[in-house]
């Protein structure tokens, strides 16, 4: 389905995705984790289209994404939804309005300049929200929501575009434990429930290995590590943040039940 | 961190040589200012200013904004006696009646003024001013002017030549040239300013107005006294309106239009939306440009085009603002976050949605708080630029004080237009908190 | 070619309502003359109307003879003299006229030497053009600040000009009058006249020190490009005003008057000659 | 509190009173666009209609008078040199006008201001007072006094300071009283504690706190008011206003003056334009530090 | 040396201190506790006349301080110096400074606004830094200090006044157990060394105990305690603070040992 071929993006003399080639065959959940810098968000925002690859191609059913221009472009990322770490909602703009904001390629711009949206797609917006647990903040604005319910919004607003592929970049990394989970669990639960492909910057391991079907590891721009969940070890995990033997997974972690483990150690 | 290797005289100099500059700065900073404005002093010549200064016309002002006079002159060659207040046509009793305090019989016209003063038109060219205390004082025309007073030396207050005489007291005044006869009679308020004599509502009680019989057979009372008062001829109290009307419209349109215009150049001029370096510096340039070249110079280029009228004030304002708030639009623009543009962006919006949602409601609030104070404050400029134009109360006002005479309007337009500007300054504030903290869109 | 309203620009020192009030007989005569809805405006100085008339924008005003000359030198064809206001004599000129305050003890323009000198509006005829000529060709002396005069500037109207003097913020003035009458009064008819009858001055504590020769009154114009019938009808109108209603015509004329009598491009010519010859220096 | 396990409204109460807001909403942004445009399009007709041109007769002659000044200006264009010298003077009256106006002003407002400013007010209860002074010398256009001051006081600079100094103090001591708002009255605490008087309060406690906004404030002021010191000058307040307008009356033979005064007048403004914003900005960075 | 007598602050209908009445008649540190609203920060803002008071009288050395207006008001504020919970320093301005503010009812308006302080305050403000331990920080804007910090120039400015009496207004609930130490330290210093009388309003039990000689503790406007601090028994703290037999000193005591030991029974 997904076919990266030697992806490449250079800032400068700096490759922050280098080389970057795998396949991903069928719907599936996929987690890329590397540490701060190794270029996983560069190389989704290249997916998305919201970064130009310097080299390679990316190829989706087939088809060469890579070098879409215009409303070719626009249309490729209607497909492939993205959610981001800060969420990128428009805070000023109601719960419901920013759900619709998915719907923008669809519908013709005049419409929507003066929020005309179809009663339809309002309704389908609330549905997902529902969904997700948070139709009750429907009218509220976006700025008004916690930091978690504000991700649901971001990913009921990827739901809505109705897309083959849903990126999100660290999703969780703004989030506290107890949102972690719901986020993580809502993310899980669509790829299952829908069978859209999800695949997730993601900063801890622990996450990494609950929800995803395969994990890739990054390093500085290259893909380090391809496989499943079990073969991650700690041993590999070591290879890809480049730490020494004094790292402790639990200093990362953002399972609730770690934490609570973790606070003892600490206070111990 | 404590430096041990200091002493506490060390520390005790440091503090000193510390104190040393900010007393330096401390006194240097208002002795520049002092010595600034001992320059402007001398350079603006404030000493002269007690020379120039005429308190006797900031009295006339003063008098004239809350008093009106009441001219009763005799035309020395016919004989002919006119009563007028402030001298003016439409304000002129008719013939043969006389307000209370002026008695014709015949040649013979009996003056009262206040505080027991009075002054007699008799036959053969004579008038006499009975003053209480200094005594009478007569004047006759022979055919120059000849005045007989009761002492030797000539009050200040009277200003004699063989061609004219003036008379001026606390009371009122009694001019006497070969062409007429002249005396003011001062009262308090502003004269006919509800009515002028020659409408039946004149002088009616606004009770009777109310309830009382009709007045006028043709109108009802309410009706008739409307249009009387908004027509009133001295007052012009309707075209006063529409000039008030004219200058908001002045500054709502030129606001508007500025902020219209404006918006999409700001996109152009802004870092983050134009990456093309010479279309964002000729934009910038423009609205410098623009924005240099005050409203009053375009008011006077646009004459020329338009004429006269409160468009061209419009057009000015517009112009210089679309300088002004397209400055601070780009700034606004540059300062917005990337982050809701690339929002939604990554949905595959068009460029005008993304416009539209990641970018318009994150300035919205800046936007607009600064077009209602634009609008508030060129309700100002538009008073000004009236002035040049030719529209608006502005104009009212800059020619009735050319005049230097109608005193008793220039009030009234102040008054209004200082009512004008706090009422914009009231609404731009209520729309301002209603907008900016209900709905961003 | 059809109008669909005509527009006249009203000037004089007086408040702009005044100005509505005086020409509003007027604009409804034209109005039921031509049947299109006339339209007053009351620019705020000479330059206003000009530029109207360069614009196109008024159809009708009464110009000053040098406005006249101004619009004539920019624009030939923008505007042609149709009427004269008369003085009651039948005459059709007035003076400028000099004056300082008596106590100042200057009687003439020789005492100037030194002194502030005030012209009203730089488009004025007796405020600025001819005295501006007249004076310096007489008293062999220039106009510029500092030579002869200490200082020479403008206050911006008759009417400034005739206070600024009277409270000496000025040594002396120019402004106009119709030379008839006495002094004591301001003479019959002027800006002087109307700040006497306004109580504004006591002529007692003024005296003349300058009078010019006569100078033409400025000519009602009539914008050219109008179509002909227009102009036809208007100025058999302005010319007729004073038969038809007197107390129109004194309206109009801001004063005593005898009607409006025809006047063409010729009688301005002097004047026009006169305003060249200061624009090329 | 996770609101999964929320109960809610059943989802099709909650579908429809959104679309119920929705349509509210859309109403009453459809009636606000279409009062605006109402307002804008009859605005602009009753402002074409009492013009004495159209705007759309006049538009095609929009560069005519700029053309007739920039050309007559070209044409001497070896005088100019001599011109801008020649009115230098008139410009230096007029930067001075605006600058003793704002320094009077901003020293008026300021008064104003603290006076005005709830806890730090020298008299309480006169607070309501101070700000209705504030509100009228605010409301004031400066060609409002600086005319009735020509009279009283006779032409020249001080009328037109007068003016706009008091005009500034409204405006200001607005400004000025915003920011006390805004300031911490600890300090101020801290110096009665010791038993310091008003002015020391004021001047020790506040104005540390205020100074850099105060600044910027005035600069920006400063800007403006070069601008209405010039505008006055056209009134008769002298200065390089009165200058233009009695070269722009007089027409052409005089537009390379205007030209000039025009030249020496935007040059200024830009200049003082662009050295107060970077002043500003400087001051604003260091506001927040 | 003071002596209040039926001292009363009303707000409206609500009476913050109460007809309060006690007499101190030797220099002495003291300590006034309550819990949060009790009217302790109102008592000593009375005392330094911050706020007038209601009803009754503050005389020192038997001169009314009650109703002294204008200068002789600012004089007695000069004589009794004040320390706030938040420092109330001009933070923009340089720590000399704000010590020799402490001189400002000395001298003239005028030499303070040019910054005219006379060489011998200035080196006076340096010693007293000096003694407290904070001269190297001299020309440094106040804000950049930390709180302990600041609160030693606070104390500097109030020593500078050469005061008799120094009212403390929670010199310590701002800051971290180690700088609040540090700060206790000083004024218990202070009021051996130079023998002034030192009113410190304190929020925990042990601090009291610890450096008072005599406690006074007040509960809603009243003094329900005066005593020594061995007289403040656990029994008579749950008075005061109108606790139930819950109540443990741990839960606010800021003695750092006190801490240590209170995490362990959080977490524990
Ligand atoms: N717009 C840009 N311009 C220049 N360099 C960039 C840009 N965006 C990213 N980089 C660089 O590319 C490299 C990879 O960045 P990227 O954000 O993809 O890393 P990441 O794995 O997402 O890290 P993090 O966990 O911190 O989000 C980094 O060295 C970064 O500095
Ligand atoms: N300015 C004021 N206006 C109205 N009420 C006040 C004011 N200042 C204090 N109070 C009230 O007086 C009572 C006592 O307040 P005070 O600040 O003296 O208590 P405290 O013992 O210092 O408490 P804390 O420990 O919280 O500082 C409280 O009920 C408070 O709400
Ligand atoms: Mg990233
Ligand atoms: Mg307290």
């Amino acid at each position: 389905m997904l076919r990266i071929e030697q992806l490449t993006k250079r800032f400068g003399a700096n490759a922050a995705v280098d080389n970057v080639s795998f396949t991903i065959d069928k719907t599936a959940m996929i987690g890329v984790i590397g540490a701060s810098g190794a270029g996983k968000s560069t190389l989704l925002r290249m997916i998305n289209r919201l970064a130009d690859a310097s080299e390679g191609t990316i190829a989706f059913q087939g088809r060469d994404v890579t070098r879409l221009t215009g409303s070719a472009r626009r249309k490729w990322q209607s497909e492939c939804a993205m959610i981001f770490q800060q969420f990128n909602l428009v805070p000023r703009m109601d719960v419901v309005s920013n759900v619709l904001h998915g719907t923008l390629n669809r519908r013709s711009t005049f419409s929507t300049l003066f929020n005309l949206y179809p009663t339809e797609d309002i309704h389908t917006a609330i549905e997902i929200l529902d969904r997700l647990g948070i139709a009750d903040h429907a009218p509220k604005r976006a700025e008004a929501l916690s930091g978690g319910q504000q991700q649901r919004v971001a990913i009921a607003r990827a739901l809505m575009q109705d897309p083959q592929i849903i990126l999100a970049d660290e999703p969780i990394a703004s989030l506290d434990p107890m949102n972690a989970q719901i986020v993580m669990d809502a993310l899980r639960r669509i790829h299952e429930e829908d069978g859209r492909m999800v695949i997730a910057n993601l900063h801890t391991l622990d996450t990494a290995r609950r929800y995803c079907d395969r994990v890739i590891g990054m390093r500085m721009g290259r893909v380090v590590f391809d496989g499943t969940p079990d073969q991650l070890t700690t041993g590999v995990a070591r290879d890809i943040y480049g730490a020494g033997a004094e790292f402790s997974e639990a200093a990362t972690s953002t399972d609730i039940n770690a934490l609570a483990e973790a606070r003892h150690a600490v206070t111990a | 961190m404590t430096d041990a290797s200091l002493s506490m005289i060390d520390r005790q100099q440091a503090a000193q040589a510390l104190f040393k500059r900010k007393r330096l700065i401390s006194v240097a900073v208002p002795a520049v200012i002092l010595l600034y404005l001992t320059y402007i002093f001398f350079a603006f010549d404030v000493m002269g200013l007690a020379e120039r200064a005429r308190l006797d016309n900031a009295m006339t002002l003063i008098r004239d904004t809350y008093s009106y006079k009441t001219h009763v002159t005799r035309a020395n060659r016919s004989g002919e006696v006119t009563i007028a207040k402030e001298g003016e046509r439409p304000a002129t009793w008719p013939e043969g009646q006389s307000p209370d305090w002026v008695a014709i019989d015949g040649e013979t016209v009996t003056i009262d003024l206040p505080r027991g003063h009075s002054v007699l038109f008799l036959p053969d060219q004579t008038a006499v001013y009975r003053h209480p205390e200094f005594g009478d004082i007569t004047a006759k025309l022979d055919p120059s002017v000849t005045i007989d007073i009761p002492e030797d030396a000539l009050p200040e207050w009277i200003s004699y030549s063989r061609t004219r005489l003036d008379i001026r007291t606390e009371a009122g005044r009694l001019t006497m040239t070969r062409a007429k006869t002249e005396v003011f009679r001062y009262f308090f308020g502003w004269e006919l300013f509800w009515y002028t004599l020659d409408s039946p509502y004149h002088g009616t009680p606004v009770w009777t107005l109310l309830f009382g019989p009709q007045i006028d057979a043709d109108r009802s009372n309410i009706a008739g006294a409307w249009q009387d008062f908004w027509a009133n001829p001295l007052w012009h109290h309707g075209k006063v309106a529409w000039a008030i009307g004219e200058t908001i419209l002045m500054a709502f349109l030129g606001t508007m239009g500025a902020a219209l215009v404006a918006l999409p150049l700001a996109f152009l001029a802004a870092r983050s939306f134009t990456p093309v370096v010479v279309v964002r510096q000729l934009v910038r340039r423009v609205f410098d440009f623009v924005r240099g070249v005050d409203a009053l110079i375009f008011t006077i280029l646009l004459s020329r085009a338009f004429g006269p009228g409160p468009l061209t004030g419009a057009l000015a304002i517009l112009l210089t603002d679309t300088g002004s708030l397209g400055k601070l639009f780009s700034e606004a623009l540059e300062n917005v976050d990337q982050k809701q543009i690339e929002g939604v962006s990554s949905t595959g919006a068009k460029p005008l949605q993304r416009y539209r949602f990641g970018v318009i409601p994150q300035i919205t609030p800046v936007l607009l708080s600064q077009v209602l104070y634009f609008l508030e404050s060129n309700t100002r400029s538009a008073t000004i630029i009236g002035a040049i134009t030719g529209g608006g109360i502005g104009l009212m006002l800059t020619q009735a004080i050319i005049t230097q005479k109608d005193w008793e309007e220039v009030s009234y337009y102040i008054v209004l237009i200082v009512l004008m500007v706090i009422f914009m300054d009231w609404l731009s504030g209520i729309l301002r908190r209603r907008l900016i903290k209900g709905g961003g869109h | 070619q059809e109008i669909t309203e005509f527009r006249i620009g009203i000037l004089g020192g007086d408040n702009v309502q005044s100005r509505l009030n005086n020409y509003q007989c007027f604009a409804d005569y034209i109005a039921e003359e031509l049947n299109v809805e006339v339209k007053l405006f009351t620019p705020a100085d000479y330059n206003g109307v000009i530029q109207g008339f360069l614009g196109g924008t008024l159809d009708l005003a009464w110009f000053g003879a040098s406005s006249y000359a101004a619009l004539h030198l920019q624009d030939p064809s923008a505007g042609e003299p149709i009427a004269v206001k008369t003085n009651l004599d039948g005459s059709y000129s007035y003076h400028s006229i000099g004056f300082a305050r008596k106590d100042s003890g200057i009687t003439s323009v020789e005492g100037l030497e030194g002194k502030v000198f005030g012209f009203g509006d730089p488009n004025s005829t007796s405020g600025y053009l001819i005295p501006s000529v007249e004076i310096p060709a007489q008293y062999d002396v220039t106009m510029e600040s500092g030579d002869f005069f200490g200082e020479v500037k403008f206050t911006g109207g008759h009417e400034q000009t005739i206070v600024a003097v009277y409270n000496g913020d000025i040594d002396a003035g120019v402004t106009w009058a119709d030379g008839l009458g006495n002094w004591e009064d301001g003479y019959n008819s002027g800006a002087l006249r109307r700040a006497v009858d306004n109580g504004l001055v006591d002529m007692n504590e003024l005296v003349q020190i300058w009078q010019s020769k006569p100078i033409p009154e400025g000519p009602v114009t009539i914008r050219e490009a109008l179509p002909a019938d227009v102009k036809e009808k208007v100025t058999a109108l302005v010319l007729g005003l004073y038969e038809k209603d007197q107390e129109c015509a004194y309206n109009v004329a801001f004063g005593e008057t005898a009607g409006f009598f025809p006047i063409t491009h010729e009688a301005y010519e002097t004047i026009i000659e006169v305003r060249k010859k200061k624009i090329d220096g | 509190m996770t609101d999964m396990t929320q109960g809610g409204a059943p989802l099709a109460a909650t579908q429809d009173s959104y679309m119920a807001m929705v349509r509210q909403k859309r109403l009453y942004s459809g009636i606000a666009i279409l009062v605006f445009v109402v307002l804008l399009v009859s605005g602009f007709r009753v402002a074409n209609d009492r013009n004495a041109g159209g705007f759309f007769d006049g538009i095609h002659r929009i560069f005519d008078f700029p053309a007739d000044v920039v050309g007559e200006a070209w044409e001497k264009r070896a005088d100019l040199a001599g011109l801008l010298w020649k009115y230098l003077p008139d410009l230096i009256e007029t930067l001075n006008i605006a600058a003793v106006a704002t320094l009077l002003g901003a020293a008026l407002g300021l008064v104003l201001s603290l006076l005005s400013t709830r806890g730090m007010a020298r008299w309480p209860v006169l607070i309501p007072l101070f700000r209705r002074i504030m509100d009228v010398t605010r409301a004031l256009p400066e060609i409002v006094v600086a005319l009735v001051l020509i009279y009283m006081l006779g032409g020249g600079p001080i009328p037109a300071m007068i003016a706009i100094a008091l005009h500034t103090a409204g405006a200001l001591g607005k400004l000025y009283s915003e920011v006390n708002e805004n300031a911490d009255l600890k300090p101020v605490d801290g110096l009665t504690s010791v038993g310091a008087t008003w002015s020391q309060k004021m001047l020790l406690g506040v104005m540390p706190q205020v100074a850099p906004n105060y600044l910027s404030y005035g600069l920006l002021r400063f800007e403006i008011n070069i601008r209405a010191s010039a505008i006055l000058g056209f009134v008769g307040a002298g200065g390089i206003g009165y200058e233009l307008r009695n070269s722009m009356a007089w027409g052409p033979g005089r537009f390379d003056e205007a030209a000039a005064i025009f030249i020496l007048l935007f040059v200024t403004i830009v200049v003082v334009d662009q050295l107060s914003s970077s002043l500003r900005n400087r001051l604003s960075e260091g506001a927040k530090q």
